[in-house]
């Protein structure tokens, strides 16, 4: 766990990096400092690993204030990210991921395996391991840097801005990619960005400062965007707040009708009495052809016979209650189809099965 | 051209105390000498202002006034202060000629590497020195080369004129030839001085091939 | 064996104007190469940026040049110039001032940002006023480093044409040499150092002068 | 004085000079070899004449007689300060005058046409082999013979062109053989000081002789010829204003002289252009 | 109108930029190129003011052939807009900006108060002018290249990336400029990004492109997000395409309530019985103070009294339907209340409502 504690910079030139911050990052979790340019964010991570030292209060790692120990020692334990790399042009980029284990003394055999296996892990080829890092893309670059950051296997990770020098496709892919990390390896991590979406992502719990170095809130994500400490966290939480929110509401919130689903084998003719005006169309194996809309059917033959009409679905052990409101909105009959993980419909999720959990979220945010 | 030839296949001009590879020979040692020292001077100190970014602004502009160094005007000054008794003195002024190129490349190599990078490194847990050492300089590397070769190019251009206080090397060539009016041995004299001063520069391009990381990508020189 | 003083003042009193006409013949024959040397090295550089393809070659002849002893330069053309002439000395260090001003004009048009050139031909500049406001003042800073080297260089420089009879300065160091007299000596070398600092500082001002707009990005 | 911009001339001092009108043909070019008995005796004939309202420009320090002849012969140089002697063994390799008298028949006979020397003045200064006080002392060097004692054992140095003017003569005039040659060009003196050579080829009048104290061997069998100063002039650029000054000049130069003028420029440090303005004021010539 | 016919582009090496692409840019609208990264866009750009010249096919400028015309002439008449602004380093603001109008001829005064203007226009403090670009943001310095481009008031105008270097918050205020801008100008505007966001928020046409340099669809977003032509485009939109395609759908779509609003004089007594079960609570003025549960009021009093929950708003004359279903699931009520541009309350949006309103979009979009 990283704790500051009543935590001052002042730079010499006066400025006030960072005021009485105090909050505490826990282990294996990952905290996001988020904030407008200029407020701190940066200056506080780097007291963690003493690039910078506190003016007042004290850093604690585990308990231990870090300007106890010797800052190289102290680095070498944490892993550090940032957002052009920092590679070394000079060395490749296996010898790249090997440099702090070369620094504790492992053989270069070892270091070089433990090298290539964190490549493998974070998503690059293999094949780039011997080139040097001009050759590589922006992105390729900032997985090296996770990499090599992860290479001691340090308990904790510092990432300031690592994913914003590059495009926004290749962005989203490093944030999962990041997550997926997170899930197999537990790290403390503290992650800076300045992108609030990001923060919102990725963070278990979000510090949101403001300029002057304030803290302006500290919460985990869905209880920041339900109830931002005040007007300037609103502000910078930005639009569609109520829509995001629902990130973080599991689908399986959600009640489920399987009386609106039908196999593309029916007899139209048994289906005049249908539950609802719409029906969701399925294949042998139960995956959603789409929706036909009963008053529409045909006299005779079955719904295979049918053009069915476009449709949304969700994975509902997946997805968030986000990702099935968008599906009822993308669907003619305003419903949408959840699906398990293989995607066979599991039912059928009606507006008003939707407005009843929105409720309980609303509920609950606002109790 | 036909000078030229004469000189060069005449064998007198090949043997004896004023023969090519002798006064060849003397050149390079001292163009070396003066060389080795320069870097003694100028490569440790433009490590440390460029690591540590102190008194950068002093050497900068001291270098720039030692460039302005007449090379003959000290070389006479030095010679009567000091005497012919060793070569010592004489090496002075092709010190003082090597030093500015060397440091303010040295310096300026350093300094410039991303400061992204030196973060990177310290956030790694690198000491100062292993910094310096692992990342700095092999970052400024090429720069670094250069600031050399193009001193050893001046050094050995113009060690030719210690042959003016009696120093031996190709300048004698020179000075000898000018003396007695015999063009072809000055000629002689600068073609030999241009031939080791470009084997000089394809010395350079080989150890650059050789130590540069091909990770490395080259940056403007300051002669 | 008397000892000999480091400076005798009064002989610098005493000869006051010689050393002032010697002065004058330095500033002319280090002046005249620099400019020269600019004059001819701006369509020489923009001409190796136009074609890439003989950038090369004339940095592999200049680098030659460059590597050639200026005395034995001096000495050999003594028979085209004449004896103790100003052009025996200037036309070397014209030479030598290429070498530096060339790849300062090439470097300097290639310090022009691509987004800057091609909004130029964007917004309606002919190739030839997009060189003339924009690609050459945008230049200027690179070019006026590389004439610092070059100016300093050739000031440095004339005082060796002394031993063949035209080296401004330079003949206070023959002179003292051939007297084991220091006095010539150092007002020699502490003037020539003077006029190289003057002429730095000179073109250091113009710089600021001419390019306010790069103060902040600290050029060397 | 004059303009330094127009008046090439980057010699000091060349003050006082009077302004030019009429007297003499067109300018005068008045050179000298690079060392400073050659350079004070340019000053004087410059001066000299500049006092007789020719036009003078000078190039002065220059380089050796090697460069500097061919240049009054090409027209170059108008005016050289010359020494008879030398200057008969560096157009005749044969020569073997060495009287003063014969010396200047035998250049009259054996110039080129476009030169003349002009009267030849009492003041001689010639080439010589010195040595330290302290090795004439100890060895007992007083002639150029004595060298014999130590020549295959010793060093011997002098400007680049030493070697080849004056090998032959040495070995076959006094059977000196040196284990080695070496070329100490303008810094023989302060070699023969430091050690690196015993022995020397440097001008009786050279500054350097007389601040280290250094010993001239006499020239007992002439090897090295009568070293009296004369202007070397090239014809077409001289008029009779020229010659006579110059002439008047010579008449007036003696080896005390010369050498009391050595010893203000090498000693005294005062400036050749202004020992040169001295001497001519005394004895009227400006 | 700016017309490409058949246009293909074929670089010396071989890349096809751009492959038969035919599409109009119609007078006084922002058409949109939009697609990965590669897939010929600036090409296609740039072959409107010839700094490319197409190897087949013609660009039309107004039906002109532009091939026809002398470049610089062209140019000057069409505004042209890049990510790093381009602007000239030696020059002060104000005279980047009076370039074009000083290369078309203008005096000088006249062409500074023309870019005085322009300045003021872009929404730039005028204390700016007479500085260098270095001394100015990269949002700063964007500014000023639209405004350089407008100088001369080009009925054309080329924008490439023109906002992707600035942070996302600078960012979203550039764009609302341009569109205020565009909304008094009037521009034949032709804009490059590869961000689907931007593309959608932009244009009045959206014009997607395929590497390889194909065109696979174009046009209006709304269209686009309902429609998309095929699984390059539906994948390049990416998720909450349903949620974003409400965004096309005015506020006014949705039927409000007027009798779920009281004021906070109200008496208490008089509330029971209520049309609904929350109530919004409105001050003297008409202006939301949040919303009450009529089950929980007091016995007595008004309800000033009471403490009103949180609320969430959208402005129905101006704000899209997506604003208004972020404003339901604000409000612990699920409904969203509706104001005018004073911010009066003009009615109550039930979730039943925007369910209506949500079913015509839907059944639209798919008819
Ligand atoms: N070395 C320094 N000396 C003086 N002031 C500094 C220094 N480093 C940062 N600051 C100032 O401290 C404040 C906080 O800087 P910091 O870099 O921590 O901000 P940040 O939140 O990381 O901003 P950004 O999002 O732009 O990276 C800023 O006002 C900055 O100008
Ligand atoms: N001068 C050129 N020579 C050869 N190929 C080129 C040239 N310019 C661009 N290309 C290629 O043409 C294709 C289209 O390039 P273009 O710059 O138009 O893409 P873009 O859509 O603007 O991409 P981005 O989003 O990266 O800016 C790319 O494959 C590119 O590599
Ligand atoms: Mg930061
Ligand atoms: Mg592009």
């Amino acid at each position: 766990m990283i704790t500051f504690d009543g935590v001052t910079k002042r730079y010499a030139d006066g400025t006030v990096a960072v005021d009485r911050l105090s909050l505490e990052a826990p282990t294996g979790e990952i905290t996001v400092f988020v904030g407008p340019s200029g407020c701190g964010k940066t200056t506080s991570l780097r007291m963690i690993n003493r690039m910078i030292d506190p003016s007042e209060g004290r850093v604690l790692l585990d308990g231990v204030d870090v300007t106890t120990i010797d800052p190289p020692a102290l680095r070498r334990g944490i892993g550090y990210v940032i957002q052009q790399a920092g590679l070394f042009p000079h060395r490749k980029i296996v010898d790249n991921v090997a440099t702090v284990p070369h620094l504790l003394g492992w053989n270069r055999k070892k270091a070089r395996d433990r090298a290539m296996e964190l490549l493998e892990r974070v998503g690059l080829d293999l094949g780039l391991a011997e080139r040097y890092p001009f050759q590589l893309s922006g992105g390729q670059q900032q997985r090296v840097g996770v990499a090599r950051a992860l290479a001691a296997d340090p308990p904790v990770l510092l990432m300031d801005e690592p994913f914003s020098a590059v495009d926004p496709v290749v962005r989203t892919s490093l944030q999962e990619e990041l997550l997926r990390l997170q899930a197999e390896l537990n790290k403390t991590i503290v992650f800076v960005t300045h992108d609030i979406d990001e923060a919102v992502k990725l963070g278990d719990r979000v510090a949101v400062l403001r300029v002057g170095g304030h803290l302006a809130q500290l919460d985990d994500p869905a209880t920041l965007l339900s109830r931002p400490a005040d007007d300037f966290v609103r502000e910078f939480l930005g639009r569609d707040r109520g829509i995001r929110r629902l990130s973080f509401v599991p689908g399986q919130e959600v009640r489920l009708r399987t009386d609106l689903t039908a196999p593309a084998s029916a007899e139209v003719a048994g289906l005049r009495a249908a539950a609802g005006p719409w029906l969701a169309v399925l294949d042998e194996d139960g995956r959603p052809l789409g929706w036909v809309k009963v008053a529409d059917l045909p006299a005779s033959g079955t719904l295979a016979d049918v053009r069915p009409a476009p449709y949304g679905t969700f994975v509902r052990g997946r997805d968030s209650l986000r990702a099935a409101l968008d599906a009822t909105l993308l669907s003619p009959s305003g419903c949408a189809i959840a699906v398990d993980d293989a995607g066979r419909a599991e039912g059928v999720v009606t507006r008003e099965a939707l407005n009843e959990a929105l409720d309980r979220v609303a509920g609950g945010a606002h109790a | 051209m036909n000078w030229l030839v004469d000189f060069f296949g005449d064998p007198a001009n090949w043997s004896g105390p004023d023969g090519i590879p002798v006064r060849l020979a003397e050149h390079l040692q001292f163009s070396a000498i003066a060389l080795l020292l320069a870097m003694l001077v100028a490569l440790p100190l433009g490590l440390w202002i460029g690591h540590t970014g102190r008194g950068a602004l002093l050497v900068v502009l001291s270098a720039n006034a030692a460039r302005a160094l007449p090379t003959l005007g000290l070389l006479v000054l030095v010679v009567l202060l000091a005497g012919l008794g060793t070569d010592l003195p004489v090496l002075i002024p092709l010190v003082a000629l090597a030093v500015p190129p060397i440091l303010v490349n040295t310096y300026e190599g350093v300094r410039g590497v991303d400061p992204d990078l030196r973060d990177a490194a310290y956030g790694m847990g690198l000491r100062g020195g292993q910094v310096l050492g692992r990342v700095l300089v092999p970052v400024a590397l090429p720069l670094i080369l250069l600031g050399l070769r193009l001193a050893a190019i001046q050094v050995v251009a113009t060690a030719t004129v210690a042959a003016f206080v009696g120093l031996g090397g190709l300048g004698r060539y020179v000075v000898d030839g000018f003396a007695t009016n015999d063009y072809p041995r000055t000629l002689a004299g600068a073609v030999l001085v241009a031939l080791l001063a470009l084997l000089v520069q394809l010395v350079f391009v080989l150890i650059q091939r050789l130590v540069v990381s091909p990770g490395v990508r080259r940056r403007n020189a300051v002669r | 064996m008397r000892e000999e003083p480091l400076v005798r003042w009064d002989w610098i009193g005493r000869n006051w104007p010689s050393i002032q006409s010697l002065l004058e013949d330095h500033i002319v024959m280090s002046l005249v190469p620099i400019v020269v040397g600019l004059l001819v090295a701006l369509p020489l550089g923009l001409a190796c940026v136009r074609w890439r393809g003989i950038y090369q070659p004339t940095m592999s002849v200049m680098n030659v040049t460059y590597s050639l002893p200026s005395l034995a330069v001096f000495v050999m053309l003594i028979p085209v110039t004449g004896l103790a002439t100003r052009a025996t000395v200037i036309v070397p260090l014209a030479f030598y001032s290429l070498a530096v001003l060339i790849p300062a004009v090439v470097d300097g048009l290639g310090s022009v940002p691509d987004h800057v050139r091609q909004s130029a031909v964007a917004m309606g500049f002919t190739p030839l006023r997009r060189l003339l406001l924009v690609e050459l003042p945008i230049a200027v800073p690179v070019v006026l480093a590389g004439l610092r080297v070059a100016a300093v260089s050739s000031i440095s420089l004339v005082s060796v044409g002394a031993l063949v009879g035209r080296g401004g300065l330079g003949y206070l160091f023959i002179d003292g040499w051939q007297r084991q007299f220091y006095t010539p000596i150092i007002v020699g070398v502490v003037l020539v150092v003077l006029l190289a600092a003057i002429a730095d500082a000179l073109l250091v001002l113009a710089q600021r002068l001419l390019t306010p707009w790069s103060r902040a990005r600290g050029t060397t | 004085g004059g303009d330094p911009l127009t008046n090439t001339s980057p010699t000091p001092a060349d003050s006082g000079a009077a302004p030019a009108s009429g007297g003499g043909g067109g300018k005068v070019v008045v050179g000298s070899a690079n060392f400073p008995e050659n350079v004070l005796l340019a000053e004087i004939y410059s001066q000299a004449l500049e006092a007789k309202g020719v036009q003078v420009e000078k190039k002065l320090n220059i380089g050796s007689r090697e460069v500097l002849y061919g240049q009054v012969k090409s027209g170059g140089l108008t005016i050289l300060p010359e020494y008879v002697g030398s200057l008969l063994a560096f157009i005749d390799k044969s020569a073997t005058a060495k009287s003063k008298e014969d010396v200047v028949a035998a250049l009259k006979e054996k110039l080129p046409a476009e030169l003349e020397i002009l009267e030849p003045a009492a003041a001689e200064d010639s080439d010589s082999l010195t040595v330290t006080r302290e090795n004439s002392q100890k060895i007992g060097l007083v002639t150029i013979e004595d060298l014999s004692k130590i020549a295959k054992n010793s060093t011997v140095g002098g400007p680049p062109e030493f070697q080849a003017r004056q090998e032959k003569a040495l070995k076959d005039v006094y059977g000196l053989e040196f284990k080695e040659w070496k070329k100490t060009g303008d810094a023989t003196a302060d070699a023969i000081k430091d050690g690196t050579i015993e022995v020397g080829n440097v001008f009786t009048t050279d500054p350097k002789v007389i601040i280290n104290g250094l010993v001239t061997l006499q020239d007992t069998k002439h090897v090295f010829g009568a070293g009296n100063v004369a202007p070397l002039v090239n014809k077409a650029g001289v008029n009779e204003t020229v010659t006579g000054t110059l002439n008047a000049v010579s008449a007036k130069l003696d080896t005390a002289g010369l050498l009391g003028l050595m010893k203000r420029v090498s000693i005294d440090k005062a400036d050749a252009a202004a020992v040169a303005k001295d001497w001519l004021t005394q004895n009227g010539l400006a």
